[in-house]
């Protein structure tokens, strides 16, 4: 049985016809980079791991028979004698968004050759996610000085807790990789690393700081709105 | 082509196997019999693939044996037999499954009017607990759980005053009704498991689960623990006894309620004290044991391990055996003590006295010993001062040559051997991890450390 | 598309998508802030977070313009992870009920 | 193509040149396969020991006073893991994985090789972490390889302390050794094959490890946060398993948690391990069935299917390990449903293989007889899955011997037949030595013969209802004396089987120094590893040139060819179209 190659194949075809002949192409299955395909692997598994995280808050959120703290008051801050709910986590969120833009632009420099605007950018980036991270730091002195511990607070569940340290935990720690991630490569940058190699490592980054910023989507969502 | 016989004789090995070993299922005890069917037309479709595919593999290995002048048949697929393969396979699985489904829909709906029990599972014992007049079980929080209240009742529920609570590992049901078992356990996961019942169901802490079943054998019915929990997993044995209506009434009739066990009054030490003057002659005035007459030490005991021990003394359970010399010289001095009431007030008693550290008269190797030893501490505590919870004693501070003694006791079933004898039933399995006399000389060497 | 270019798109594009985020995060927060209750406020949530998502995903990301080979592998996945959210939610209401009906809580 | 021309590039890898860049941090994976091989072999026969002394204490209770019910229980536990994880796993998936799937879709390495090595020395951190337990006050955990909370964290659990934390930390190091290894395997097979090497003219080999791959991508999440979650629980006192209850008589802090979630996360992820060790086993078994019946695997496109169908499937199927955990009884319904439909591909997977035996022209090498034994082994194994899988018949299975025996059957013995068949398979082609065929033979009939004496009685215990995880059972009205005889037989042949296993290690050391060279391809394999300029590949695998591949990897018994099989870098030549087109 001699199965017959589509050799043609362009990766021009759309839709399912393009699905097909790419599946049964020679040699690559997708018109990428390693390192590209390999990042979107990564950011499968780790959209799992995050998916766990919160179906797990999920759970024992539904499960507990404890009241539920109002999130909306917890994270609520006083700004010039103004009582807002949820301010920090609001700033914190655009914060994040924010970093996700200059990081999409980063990437659309690089693309075209914009060494010193792609590193400006990227640093940008970083700095941003650092003082995201400071926020996040900032949050958590606060609770803890209100008495919200892994293993229970004043307010009612001790899940709330729990979760809410792991969770952000773990997101913190992205965020810090990030920023450390974005910093080497926007070095590399600037000093012309890549000029040879060509710049799809600089989307790579983005990749994975933008799926960063995506998960704050979900978290945001589920932890602090819900 | 010794493959060939060697495919051949173990199918008919397997078959000859399944029809003529003695080791099947347990007679069946209650209503299930649909599961053994289902079981059946499994074991029959399973058992037919089974014989299909490896004969035909040896005659296929055997007909298209290596031959060099010959090639092999170049036909990579085969559409139309795949496809009956696939739809006859599926159809297979079906006539396996649908049965199945049906069964599980009988066990997921429990029939109106059954009757309810709750089974509380804890490391490593079972309890009971029946509604009572009013029908409905109290509700239960583990923050209530205490030594005077091992079950855990709300106070604030009066619905639970007339539940009734069985601190014992043996429970009884009423042949031909349908028992709901509502599943607790207090600490880690357990499994209530009854072979003859067919139907299992793990205890989750943390929540109720449950099975149903209805008994149709009168008899007594092993219970196990089928969840792993812990070391001492395989000594969580309990006892379902399935009673007619009449001897079923004068079982329940000897069992306490909630309130009624509430109601005990504590024992009356100074009662206690006369009482005691007959136990003194043996065990010494202050409770201290006399090897010479080879009684233990009792100052050390808390009172509801002297209290049990007395019970089992009285009822022969202990001590009935005749290998047990010293046990049974016990059994007419606890038979002295009249009631309930006058145990109580002998332990209340034998409380207030002071132990005093026994002489050594064991020789071991404590380090040896103290590996031994972290299977008991599961139970007896790392100091081996006992634990209400587990019913397991304080063993530190305890004459050696009297713990070894039970020791050997319980190795060789004189002790424990007893279905009434819970705890002791646990012993029994524990002490034969201890294989020799050197090995029990190490443990009670460390013991003599604490 | 060359292998070379890797992707690029108009800077508009972006601009526009970076504040059309910061729109929707701002309604998320209002949600929060106008104390909306119940349904509504679960349904709005649950709209404004796809949303966001979306649109990172679709273009920060580039997926909008990746091949549907790849779209396919990265959204396939995610079916086990739907199944194991639905599961769990019906789990975790199992678990409360049967808590309710035998605890003092 | 920018990104292939890399992978044509040959002065893009530097020949290492010290012993230390050659074999200890070498970046080839040829090596780091070795590598990998020889550590899970090694973790591999301690737990082998561990189910020796596990066996005798079953098999005679009261005369071996070194085994207490603790240490039963530690064995039993890390027995289990290391099985499953450290052994299976890794040799499968880092062993065979990093061996052949750059051989076999013709790359000169793994994508990223520097990955590659990390990927290797964190599992190599991870089995230390894992073997430290041993050494730790308390000694390793006991709470079963499940790890079920509560009990994996409390006291009255063997090693609940420094041994459980020890567990939870070589298995996080563990995830992230896969997942570097295994980001390499998927890109490698999605982006680095060579001209003309379309998915579909795969090795089924490389086609199972594939997939087992991605599942384990996507499952080993599930375990990282539950044994995180674990972890904490235990550390810092969270409530995520732990619900309010009261431990040997002293109420604990801990409230509001679920014990069941922590099973279904350890399902979710470990019904997909399932896979991940069946996946590249029934890939393997495939490949040495075809090159030693010298005939095309029947129904390759069905197999690829079936192995990727199975691999999906198992993501759906994970709370038929809960029937009785006490979840919703509801999942009952869907979830012995789903189960039972994935038997449909498993068991056209089964049909294929026998059907390319039938009419083929079978050699009855070593390699091939443990592919007879797996096959035999795995339909047994596989058939019983039919009783447990169904939620009803469960009922009074689960937790019993019944279930013991049953996953021995399809995920020890099955894999660990075509684990032997692989190794006889390939061991040409890794030390260029051939084995000793008689001591291979010898080595076969022990373990298939032997296996089979252990597992096939272990599930009549399973009906009689004796239950697992027992340190000793007692007396118990329900299982008569005999069953006792039944275990001593088993611990018998289970002593047998484990001492044979000594045969196959001196023939794999003894052969190296004294066996015969094997010569380029000595089993007529289509292939492409078989095809290597050197022999064993050196490091590069193809010298100057990638080869070209035109034809998938079973052409065995074409009509019309020269010899009974046709390497796939052979081109299709004239007669062969003509006879193709006479045969059809």
């Amino acid at each position: 049985m001699t199965i017959e190659t589509d050799t043609s194949t362009t990766y021009t075809d759309p839709g399912v016809d393009g699905m097909v002949s790419d599946w049964s192409s020679d040699r690559q299955t997708f018109d990428l980079p390693w390192g590209k395909l390999m990042m979107w692997i990564f950011l499968l598994s780790d959209t799992f791991i995050f998916s766990v995280f919160l179906t797990g808050y999920m759970n024992v959120r539904l499960s507990q028979t404890a009241t539920w703290p109002n999130t909306s008051e917890v994270f609520a801050l006083e700004i010039a004698g103004t009582h807002l709910p949820l301010i920090l986590i609001a700033i914190m969120t655009f914060v994040l968004i924010t970093s996700s833009g200059t990081m999409a632009m980063a990437v659309n420099f690089a693309y075209n050759g914009d060494r010193r605007k792609t590193a400006i950018l990227m640093g940008a980036t970083a700095l941003l996610g650092a003082s995201f991270v400071g926020m996040q730091a900032f949050e958590w002195t606060k609770l803890i000085g209100e008495g919200v511990r892994p293993w229970g607070n004043p307010m009612g569940s001790p899940q709330f807790g729990a979760a809410f340290f792991m969770i952000t935990g773990f997101h913190g720690l992205h965020v810090t990789a990030g920023v450390i991630y974005l910093s080497i490569v926007a070095r590399k940058v600037a000093r012309g690393d890549y000029e040879k190699k060509g710049y799809a490592i600089v989307e790579i980054t983005g990749l994975y700081w933008h799926f960063v910023d995506l998960v704050w989507v979900f978290i945001f969502a589920f932890f602090y709105l819900w | 082509m010794k493959i060939v016989v060697a495919l051949v004789l173990l199918v008919i090995g397997s078959l000859v196997f399944h029809w003529l070993s003695p080791w099947w299922m347990t007679p069946l005890a209650s209503n299930w019999s649909a599961i053994d069917t289902t079981i059946d037309i499994t074991l029959y479709i399973t058992g037919v693939v089974f014989v299909a595919v490896n004969l035909f593999m040896a005659w296929a290995i055997f007909r298209y044996r290596y031959d060099p002048s010959r090639r092999s048949h170049y036909e990579p697929e085969n559409k139309k037999l795949e496809t009956w393969l696939t739809v006859i396979t599926s159809v297979g699985v079906a006539a396996m499954l649908a049965p199945g489904l049906v069964v599980w829909a009988d066990f997921v709906n429990v029939p109106e009017g059954a009757d309810e029990m709750e089974v509380v599972g804890a490391q490593w014992a079972w309890s009971y607990r029946l509604p009572g007049d009013d029908g409905v079980l109290g509700e239960v929080d583990s923050t209530f759980v205490g030594p005077l209240n091992p079950f855990g009742m709300s106070p604030n529920d009066p619905a639970g005053n007339d539940d009734i609570l069985i601190s014992s590992n043996e429970v009884h049901l009423l042949i031909d009704r349908p028992v709901k078992f509502l599943l607790r356990s207090k600490d880690v996961l357990h499994n209530f498991a009854v072979p003859q019942f067919r139907v299992k169901m793990d205890l989750v802490p943390g929540m109720v689960t449950y099975a149903w079943a209805t008994p149709t054998v009168k008899g007594k019915y092993d219970l196990l623990c089928m969840e792993l929990c812990g070391i001492a997993h395989y000594t969580m044995r309990g006892y379902v006894v399935v009673d007619e209506q009449e001897d079923y009434d004068s079982w329940l009739a000897k069992q306490q309620t909630w309130s009624e066990i509430q109601s005990i009054p504590p024992g009356d030490a100074i009662a206690g004290k006369a009482s005691y003057a007959t136990c003194a002659a043996c065990h010494g005035q202050q409770g201290e044991g006399l090897v010479a007459f080879n009684s233990p030490g009792l100052a050390i005991l808390p009172a509801w391990y002297i209290t049990r021990q007395i019970e089992h003394f009285k009822y022969g359970i202990r001590g009935a055996n005749e290998g047990d010399t010293f046990g049974q010289q016990m059994v007419p001095m606890a038979n002295m003590l009249a009631d309930a009431a006058a145990i109580r007030n002998v332990t209340a008693y034998i409380e207030t006295l002071v132990p005093e550290k026994p002489v050594d008269t064991i020789e071991g190797d404590p380090h040896k010993g103290a590996a031994y030893y972290n299977t008991c501490g599961a139970c007896h505590g790392a100091k081996a001062q006992g634990n209400y919870a587990l019913q397991a004693p304080p063993l530190a501070g305890q004459d050696d040559w009297y713990l070894k003694r039970q020791l050997e006791n319980f190795r060789l079933g004189l002790r424990g051997a007893h279905k009434g004898d819970t705890y002791g039933h646990q012993m029994v399995l524990m002490a034969r991890s201890l294989q020799n006399e050197q090995s029990i000389n190490d443990l009670l060497a460390y013991l003599n450390t604490l | 598309m060359s292998e070379t270019s890797g992707q690029q798109h108009p800077v508009g594009v972006y601009l526009k998508v970076w504040i059309l985020l910061f729109v929707l995060s701002t309604f998320s927060y209002m949600v929060d802030f106008f104390h909306l209750e119940g349904y509504l406020r679960w349904t709005l949530i649950l709209i404004f977070m796809f949303l966001k998502a979306g649109f990172i995903i679709a273009i920060f990301m580039h997926v909008a313009w990746e091949r549907l080979a790849l779209k396919y592998v990265l959204f396939v996945p995610l079916s086990a992870i739907a199944i194991l959210i639905l599961l769990m939610a019906i789990e975790g209401d199992y678990t409360f009920l049967t808590r309710e009906t035998f605890f003092d809580q | 193509m920018q990104n292939v021309a890399i992978a044509d590039q040959i002065d893009e890898l530097h020949d290492p040149q010290t012993f230390i860049t050659k074999y200890i941090w070498s970046q080839d994976h040829k090596v780091i396969a070795i590598q990998y091989g020889l550590t899970a072999i090694f973790v591999g026969l301690i737990a082998l020991a561990l189910s020796g002394l596990m066996r005798l204490q079953l098999g005679f209770p009261d005369a071996f006073d070194f085994i207490n019910p603790s240490d039963y229980l530690q064995f039993v536990t890390m027995h289990g893991m290391i099985m499953v994880i450290y052994l299976l796993t890794a040799l499968l998936l880092g062993g065979f994985g990093n061996y052949l799937i750059p051989l076999m879709i013709g790359a000169r390495d793994m994508v990223f090789p520097f990955l590659n090595m990390l990927s290797y020395w964190f599992y190599l951190v991870s089995v230390i972490v894992l073997l430290t337990s041993f050494f730790v006050p308390g000694g390793p955990t006991g709470a079963g390889w499940t790890l079920y909370p509560p009990q994996a964290i409390l006291p009255g659990t063997p090693g609940y302390d420094w041994g459980i934390i020890l567990m939870l930390v070589s298995l996080a190091i563990f995830i992230v050794a896969f997942t570097m290894g295994g980001l390499n395997y998927v890109t490698t097979v999605l982006q680095a094959r060579t001209h003309g090497m379309t998915l579909m003219r795969m090795p089924l080999t490389i086609w199972g490890i594939f997939t087992a791959t991605v599942l384990g991508l996507l499952a080993f999440p599930a375990l990282l946060v539950s044994a995180i979650m674990m972890m904490l629980d235990k550390t810092l006192g969270t409530s995520f398993f732990m619900p309010a209850l009261v431990s040997l008589g002293e109420n604990l802090d801990y409230s509001g948690g679920s014990p069941i979630l922590f099973q279904h996360l350890f399902w979710f992820f470990g019904h997909p391990e399932v896979y991940i060790v069946a996946l590249p086993a029934f890939g393997m078994v495939s490949d040495v069935l075809a090159t030693h019946a010298r005939k095309s695997i029947f129904g390759y496109r069905m197999m690829v299917w079936a192995i990727v169908v199975i691999g999906g499937l198992s993501f759906f199927v994970w709370a038929h390990h809960m029937y009785v955990s006490g979840m919703d009884p509801a999942f009952g319904f869907f979830f012995a449903t789903t189960t039972l439909i994935i038997a449909v591909p498993t068991a056209i997977k089964v049909y294929n293989w026998v059907l390319t035996l039938w009419k083929g022209n079978i050699q009855l090498t070593v390699p091939m007889l443990f592919a007879i034994g797996f096959i035999f082994t795995f339909t047994h194994g596989g058939l019983t899955g039919l009783f447990l899988g169904n939620v009803t018949i469960d009922l009074p299975l689960s937790d019993t011997y019944f279930v013991v025996a049953h996953f021995h059957m399809v995920m020890g013995v099955s894999p660990i037949m075509v684990l032997f068949a692989a190794i006889y398979h390939w061991y040409p082609l890794l030390t260029g030595k051939m084995f000793d065929e008689r001591l291979g033979k010898i080595h076969f009939w022990f373990t298939f013969l032997g296996t089979y004496a252990i597992y096939l009685p272990m599930h009549y215990l399973g009906f009689l209802g004796v239950p697992r995880r027992y340190f000793a059972m007692g007396s118990m009205d329900f299982i008569p004396d005999s069953a006792q005889t039944l275990n001593q037989s088993i611990t018998i042949s289970a002593l047998i089987v484990g001492f044979s296993q000594l045969i196959f290690l001196y023939n794999v050391f003894v052969s190296l120094r004294n066996g015969k060279p094997a010569g380029h391809n000595p089993w007529g394999a289509t292939s492409l590893e078989w095809q290597t300029p050197d022999v064993p590949p050196r490091h590069g695998n193809w010298g100057p040139k990638l080869p070209q591949v035109y034809r998938w990897a079973y052409d065995y018994g074409v009509p019309g060819a020269k010899e009974d099989f046709i390497p796939q870098n052979h081109p299709v030549t004239d007669s062969e179209r003509t006879a193709g087109e006479h045969d059809a």
